[in-house]
């Protein structure tokens, strides 16, 4: 890793990230790199892949060893991570004017930690509701999105009656932050978070409902626990699946599974925002993938002018935003070809009703202790047969534990 | 009563012949040694009698039994193995009861057996030590206890001597004889020392490649042995032969060969093949007499060759010599002095001579 | 029933009222009934990891599973060597690096184990506890500092830096057996050849390692498979995609962020295991006598 | 010669242990970079941490469990196997893949045939109406543990019945015959005769593996990552969580300490049972 | 020329003294045999000429130069051991070559040599065989091959014979000492059984308790044995004891014990210690000439006792007596006919006899 600074005559910019890690994104990003120092001759961006699971911890370890990269492909809680060992850049003074207009504000405001802004959107992608208009149908549904979660409920009931086999309802419940993102909301919509800065606050009715709906969802063979979100995306290619909270990400591993054409997708599959509870809101959470500096990089501006490029500029966009990560771009107002490319159901739907229902997990350094007190509650909640009250209170005991210190 | 009677009985092991087609009858009680240089079936013969192999062909009786499908475990035998065998993790103790054990019988009954036993062989103080602490004279010992303890009806030793050094060998053949003496059990003892043949067997069966040669008593195997095979292999020194031919002269009963001269006697020549020419003659060590140069000249049965080698044994001598391309061990008392070079004539006495076919090895008698 | 040859003394009446045993070796039908079970045990995965190699992507995750493949396609062994997936570094990577690892791991074991064996002093209890230590340690604790410890050798991402850590934590059990095996070699064969004039290294070389081919292999196949399964060294101490190693390799680019893709799973894992399995075979007969000579005699 | 090797070894295996230790008794996050002296309160934090214990249990379970299960199955193969003829032996090669096929491979494939709905296993003894409801093998707290020990049971007997194998190689024929000839039944056989020299290679094989499972991250991190809740959570995958994803490296040293005594302890008992009965 | 000198020469393992202090001078080309009981130290000593054991204390010179602090491999010796220690991984040829290979020899050269040694051992014909594929015999030829073949100055032995079957070693007996006589180095041999000693060596060292009980030819060993255990260990069978005491009758010439009676000639009777009563005399079995009760009467010197056990061995038999709670064994003619049990007389020449001092067991003479 790290060693960054000039070689023969070209800038170098060191470039941490997983989408090169990965089979699916792999080629995409090799493209993106080629293409921007095409455009800049003067600059060699070096890849250093590491897997998603990894970049944290290697990229805290390089922290504390003192040499990082450049720049860094971050997301959710890994960006605080970061921030917290003090390596992060400072980004204000390069992200204003121009770029600052061309961005959603929203999007800009997940990357400003301590009215600080160390991070900027790279592809935007907000969890939603995904449903499947076929499989609701056979199951004698009108194949319209459910509003609250007892709709859900009732739908998901309908279903698994009809087809005990069919996946109803895909929800990460795995032990990882990336499982807490994804639930947060939901606990939100129930009217409650597991904690607040430093103070648990599991041991809530709130909680305790968010809770006894993933027991409900599990018991009742609606979804099975402790899966990852990713793994419902191959099983819903083949509309084995109901209803998934995911991102954007669906609609490009359905297709490379069974090569069905955009239009025939649109058909099947449509999207809402993350039902409400109670009080009727919806909520959802990024899962946006940012791009940060390091503070000790040699050639900031290269720096700067990469993440820009991969941000914002409209090769970075078609070809790999939109082609790659099926993800939307962080454009305030896209324009030609983007525009066209984003002019269809799902894409719009994200603009129009997901993105402004966006929440911040409450991320910090906490988190990192926290998640996994939280979404092992939330497994027993689903796999164990203990009361919901013990549980509630047992994830808020070990969350004082794991805050305090 | 354990008589073992073969019929027949023959084992291949793949596609060597270990064991030919064999006719045996051992009575009750007897001490039969097996004898044979390395390879020549012993041990297979023993462990088709024992039942640890199937035999490929024949019949096997026990006191007039078949036991050709009966399990090693109820023949009711016992076994001493070159490396004893024992129970490693066992203690003496636990060696000699396992066999009682495994047959239901009674602790004290056990004990009392195993403490006889212990006795008789002098091992009483090792009971409780374990195989490895055990010297290989003791180990020895043991794995015949083992074997006693159950008096089974019959007793089947494998080269048990044979890991012993020197002196403890000639100790433990007396001790095994005092201890078949007293169990009531029919013997069969494979070695391939025949010194330990001679002095242990009722009778002996001497084998060579998976035939049993010649069955007799040490005498008659010593004396009259039937092939030159069982004259070269028992008695040591070894049976000295000489090729020679009949020279027509005293109505054909003279016999003539490099380096050996001799006349039969009427009762002998009888029993040659009339019209054959070529026999081996045999002399043992100890019958030739050693006799002048000039003494050689006028004797019947001489012969004479070059000193090869010296033995000396203290209370006699071995001289070996040279005849033609043969050699030819002579066992002198002590005052005789010959040297390394030197030339030797000896006497013999034709009663004590042995004639041999060439080719089929047969003993004319 | 059972035979009595004597006639039967009083105490050998319970000897007659003894019922006839089984024979030994056990049952043939039992013998075949508990071999045929365990090979269905033990077959049983690896077809399934066979068969389901062998589906196209919407069979292999088809919550009706087909027994047999009702459509058979190569597409994901294509897909592995085809794609963008660095899977065929992986396979050298893990090959090159198991091997090394062995290697180097024999060879300084033997040497170690030697001296052991023959240096007059004897492991007793305590050292081969030590021994054993080095093969407990919580790996998990200790890969952070060692991550450190090769960051700052600049031996991140390196093969060198993988088989330093593959082999320091193999060595000293592989000396273990080595000394084990070697134990068993006469004494009197290394002594006819200082007779013959021969230096001890000349020894070792000449006498010693050809006799204890079957050690070798043994310590050889164990470091091999521990280094061939190691996830959480490449894991941390190599970074970088395409130096990457199979069993980290195949879980990022399988169960990564996008999806679960199981027939390619089952095809990598397929082409992760040919080589073992093979290689397996043909050492098992000395890796019998190794054991028996090495690890057994070991202690 | 052996000397250069030998030190750096000394340094790859020394300097992270001695780390870890004084790590262990700091308050020590990656995240911020200062980092206070705290005595042995990991120590005591350890004590009244249920997460903690449960792993320790967990891993007690998986351990024993796996090893005695792999160990009786290696020892009925090995003693069935025995007496296997010529082309016969090909068999025990067969009943040794497992072994050969790496731990993750192992992981992946039975991650896949648990899977609750579409796994094969489920699915197969629903069709043999062994089962009238799918077991969720990896996704309830009464089911992962034992899905994931017999995965490993599965990969692990074969070592057992390789070292079994071995020992029985060096019982000398004339043993058994004697026992054969003293009347020993099949059974009495085994126990009084064979049992006693497999029993070098049973605890030698024992301890190897409790060690190796006491460390043996791959299989349970690639099926279960622990979960759900703690219900798979053995040591190594706590161990890991904590420094690596909570980055509280003092207490997963800690832990690791603990757990390094733990296994000198045992092992400890074992080589005395060893020497105490072969010497 | 090499000779061997022993100074002093002890060696202690940890508190055993495997080999007191010993002085002893090895001719060059002699043929000195070792012989004692197992644990008398004869391997020691052989180890530690060979150099493969460092000394305790003393000096040990090869033709009078002082090698102490000469390697193994720099001591131009050949060793045979008694398993062998051939190089499994290695064909016959390979064996052989090994060790001139060592000595940067010409190829050429060296398949000269190996091939002559080959020859001269009858093993060409196994050259490219592995020494698992040979027999015990085989085995033991290339061993001495592989000694041989680098014609060493000294060349030394540790029972290279006892693994092999009594026929092989009373055949390789002979072949060692032929290639002894070829080659001509000096030789030291190491056995337990002392028929191999008596018959191979010029001189014999007998060992017990790692010291050198007596050195000297086979004759002297046999007539003249300067202590009990010499007497005792060397001839077979056993030269028997009996205590007895003076009677004071014939001036205190005659001695009387349980079933024994003689009269010493004066010459011997000077020898003992004026004063003494007690003595053990010992009579070898050949000396021993049966007579009848009645004859026993009048005899000077006689041994009764009842017959314990017969052992015929054709040319001739041993008859073991017990007299008192000693044995005695004769060494008979097949004529004379015993039966265990009946009572026995045996008279003999009181030249032959041998009196030993019942403590420190040290000959009179
Ligand atoms: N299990 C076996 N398989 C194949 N051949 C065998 C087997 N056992 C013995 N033989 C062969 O049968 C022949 C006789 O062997 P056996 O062991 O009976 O000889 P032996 O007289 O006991 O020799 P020794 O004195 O060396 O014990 C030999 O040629 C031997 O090679
Ligand atoms: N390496 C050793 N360590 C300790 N004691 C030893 C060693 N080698 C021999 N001894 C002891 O030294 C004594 C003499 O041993 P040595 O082998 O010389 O006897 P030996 O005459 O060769 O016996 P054998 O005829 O059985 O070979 C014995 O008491 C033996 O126990
Ligand atoms: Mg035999
Ligand atoms: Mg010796």
């Amino acid at each position: 890793s790290g060693g960054s600074g000039t070689q023969n005559g070209k800038q170098v910019v060191t470039f941490a990230n997983w989408a090169d890690a990965e089979q699916n994104t792999q080629p995409g990003i090799e493209a993106m790199i080629k293409e921007f120092e095409k455009e800049n001759p003067n600059i060699t961006v070096k890849s250093l892949p590491i897997s998603y699971t990894d970049i944290e911890h290697q990229l805290v370890l390089q922290v504390q060893s003192g040499n990082t990269p450049d720049v860094a492909e971050l997301q959710g809680n890994y960006t605080f991570s970061l921030q917290a060992t003090g390596a992060l850049q400072s980004l204000d003074s390069y992200a204003n004017g121009s770029y600052q207009q061309s961005v959603i504000p929203q999007e800009l405001q997940l990357g400003n930690i301590d009215g600080q802004l160390v991070a900027i959107p790279w592809t935007v992608a907000p969890f939603a509701l995904w449903y499947n208009k076929k499989v609701m149908a056979q199951a004698g549904l009108d194949p319209k999105p459910p509003a609250t979660w007892d709709e859900l409920l009732t739908d998901l009931a309908a279903i698994h009656q009809k087809a005990p086999k069919i996946i109803a309802f895909g929800t990460d419940s795995t032990n990882r932050t990336y499982g807490l993102d994804q639930n947060w909301p939901v606990m939100k919509s129930f009217g409650g978070v597991p904690f607040d800065g430093k103070d648990p606050s599991a041991d809530t009715q709130a909680m305790k409902d968010y809770l006894n709906f993933m027991r409900t969802v599990a018991s009742k063979g609606y979804t099975p626990p402790n899966k990852k979100g990713g793994f419902f995306r191959q099983p819903a290619a083949s509309d084995q699946v109901a209803f998934t909270i995911d991102g954007p990400y669906v609609k490009g591993v359905v297709q490379s599974t069974s090569h069905v054409s955009d239009a025939q997708f649109y058909q099947t599959w449509g999207i809402a925002p993350l039902p409400s509870g109670s009080d009727g809101k919806h909520y959802s959470a990024p899962t946006d993938h940012q791009l940060v500096m390091f503070s000790k990089a040699k050639n900031k501006d290269a720096a700067w002018k990469f993440m820009q490029f991969l941000s914002t500029s409209d090769y970075a966009i078609q070809n790999y935003t939109l082609k790659y990560e099926n993800s939307l771009p962080p454009l305030q107002t896209p324009t030609g070809e983007i525009a066209k490319e984003l002019d269809n159901p799902i894409s719009q739907a994200f603009k129009t009703d997901v993105i402004p229902t966006v929440i911040r997990p409450n991320w910090g350094t906490a988190y990192d202790n926290a998640y996994s007190d939280v979404m092992t509650g939330v497994q027993s909640a689903m796999t164990s047969s203990s009361s919901i009250d013990s549980i509630a209170s047992h994830i808020s005991s070990a969350l004082k534990n794991d805050l305090g210190g | 009563m354990a008589s073992i009677t073969l019929k027949g009985v023959a084992k291949r092991y793949g596609d060597v012949d270990a064991l030919q087609e064999t006719d045996l009858e051992i009575d009750d009680h007897e001490f039969l040694v097996l004898v044979g240089p390395s390879g020549s079936g012993k041990t297979t013969l023993l462990r088709v009698i024992a039942g640890l192999e199937p035999l490929t062909r024949g019949e096997l009786y026990f006191g007039g039994r078949l036991v050709n499908d009966i399990d090693v475990g109820d023949r009711d035998i016992a076994m001493v193995f070159q490396n004893y065998g024992l129970y490693p993790h066992m203690s003496v103790y636990g060696n000699l009861a396992f066999g009682l054990r495994r047959r239901k019988m009674a602790k004290r009954q056990i004990d009392a057996k195993v403490r006889d036993s212990a006795r008789m062989l002098g091992i009483e103080h090792l009971l409780s030590r374990r195989p490895k602490q055990l010297s290989g004279g003791q180990r020895q010992r043991v794995a015949l206890g083992r074997a006693i303890v159950r008096d089974p009806a019959v007793f089947l030793l494998d080269e048990p001597l044979s890991n012993l050094d020197a002196h403890l060998r000639v100790q433990m053949r007396t001790e095994i004889l005092k201890v078949h003496r007293t169990v009531t059990a029919t013997a069969v003892y494979v070695t391939h020392d025949q010194i330990e043949a001679m002095t242990m067997g009722d009778r002996i069966a001497v084998m060579s490649d998976g035939v049993v040669q010649q069955l007799g008593t040490p005498d008659e195997l010593y004396d009259r042995p039937v092939n030159r095979f069982v004259a070269g292999f028992i008695g040591t020194p070894a049976m000295g032969f000489l090729p020679c031919a009949r020279t027509g002269a005293d109505d054909g009963r003279a016999l003539k060969g490099t380096g050996v001269r001799t006349t039969l006697s009427a009762r002998r020549a009888a029993t040659l093949a009339g019209d054959q020419q070529q026999f081996v003659v045999g002399v043992r060590p100890e019958h030739l007499e050693p006799i002048s140069e000039s003494a050689a000249e006028t004797a019947t049965s001489v012969v004479h060759g070059v000193v090869e080698l010296v033995e000396p044994l203290g209370s006699e001598q071995h001289v070996v010599v040279n005849v033609g391309d043969d050699m030819i061990t002579a066992k002198l008392a002590r005052q005789q002095r010959f040297e390394r070079g030197e030339k030797a004539a000896f006497t013999f006495d034709e009663a004590n001579l042995h004639v041999f076919d060439p080719e089929s090895g047969r003993a004319f008698r | 029933m059972s035979v009595t040859l004597t006639p039967a003394p009083p105490t050998e009446t319970t000897v007659e009222a003894a019922p006839p045993r089984r024979k030994w070796p056990i049952g043939r039908s039992v013998v075949i009934v508990i071999v045929a079970l365990f090979l269905v045990w033990t077959l049983w995965p690896i077809y399934w990891m066979v068969s389901t190699s062998l589906k196209p992507a919407k069979e292999a995750t088809n919550l009706n599973p087909t027994i047999w493949p009702h459509t058979l396609t190569g597409a994901n062994y294509r897909e592995l060597f085809g794609s963008s997936l660095p899977f065929g570094n992986y396979l050298v990577n893990s090959i090159v690096t198991a091997l090394i690892s062995a290697v180097v791991a024999v060879v300084i074991s033997t040497l170690a184990g030697y001296s052991f064996s023959r240096g007059g002093y004897k492991l007793n209890g305590t050292t081969s506890i030590v021994v054993l230590a080095t093969q407990m340690l919580p790996l998990v604790v200790l890969i952070g500092p060692l991550y450190l410890l090769l960051l700052k050798a600049h031996l991140l991402n390196t093969y060198l830096g993988l088989v330093i850590g593959y082999t320091s934590f193999a060595i000293p059990f592989g000396a273990w057996m080595m000394k084990g095996f070697i134990d068993g070699i006469p004494r009197e064969i290394e002594e006819a050849a200082r007779v013959d004039g021969y230096s001890r290294l000349g020894i070792l070389v000449r006498v010693v390692v050809p006799m204890s081919v079957p050690g070798l292999v043994t310590t050889a196949v164990f470091v091999f498979m521990n280094t061939w399964n190691n996830l959480l060294y490449p894991l941390t101490l190599v970074t970088s995609n395409t130096k990457q190693t199979l069993p980290p390799g195949l879980q990022q680019s399988f169960s990564g962020t996008f999806k679960t893709d199981y027939g390619g799973l089952m095809a990598a894992s397929l082409i992760t295991s040919l080589p073992l399995i093979i290689a397996f075979f043909l050492v098992q007969r000395s890796m019998v006598r190794g054991m028996t000579a090495g690890a057994l005699a070991g202690t | 010669m052996t000397l250069p090797a030998l030190l750096i070894l000394a340094l790859v295996i020394g300097y992270p242990i001695v780390r870890a230790v004084i790590i262990s008794f700091y308050h020590y996050p990656l995240l911020n970079p200062q980092h206070n002296f705290i005595g042995a309160d990991n120590y005591r934090r350890l004590v009244d941490d249920p997460v903690f214990w449960q792993s320790l249990q967990n891993t007690a379970i998986y351990t024993g469990v796996s090893v005695v299960g792999a160990m009786l199955m290696g020892l009925v193969l090995a003693l069935a196997t025995e007496n296997l003829q010529g082309p016969w032996r090909f068999f025990r090669g067969v009943l040794l893949t497992p072994w050969a096929v790496p731990v993750i491979v192992v992981a992946f494939l039975f991650q896949f045939m648990f899977e609750d709905t579409g796994g094969i296993t489920n699915d197969l003894l629903l069709r043999l109406h062994i089962i009238d409801s799918a077991i969720p093998w990896l996704s309830s707290s009464q089911w992962s543990l034992a899905a994931v020990i017999i995965a490993n049971i599965w990969s692990q007997a074969p070592f057992f019945l390789l070292i079994f194998t071995a020992a029985l190689g060096g019982v000398p024929v004339e043993v058994t015959e004697a026992a054969r000839i003293d009347r020993a039944s099949t059974w009495s056989m085994i126990a009084l005769i064979k049992l006693p020299y497999l029993r070098s290679a049973a605890v030698v094989g024992a301890l190897l593996m409790i060690i190796q499972n006491f460390n043996n991250f791959p299989l349970i991190w690639a099926m279960t990552e622990g979960g759900p809740a703690y219900s798979s959570t053995t040591l190594v995958i706590y161990v890991y969580r904590l420094a690596f994803t909570s980055f509280n490296l003092g207490y997963a040293s800690a832990i690791g300490v603990v757990w390094l005594v733990l296994l000198l302890m045992i092992s400890a008992a074992f080589i005395r049972v060893l020497r105490g009965k072969t010497s």
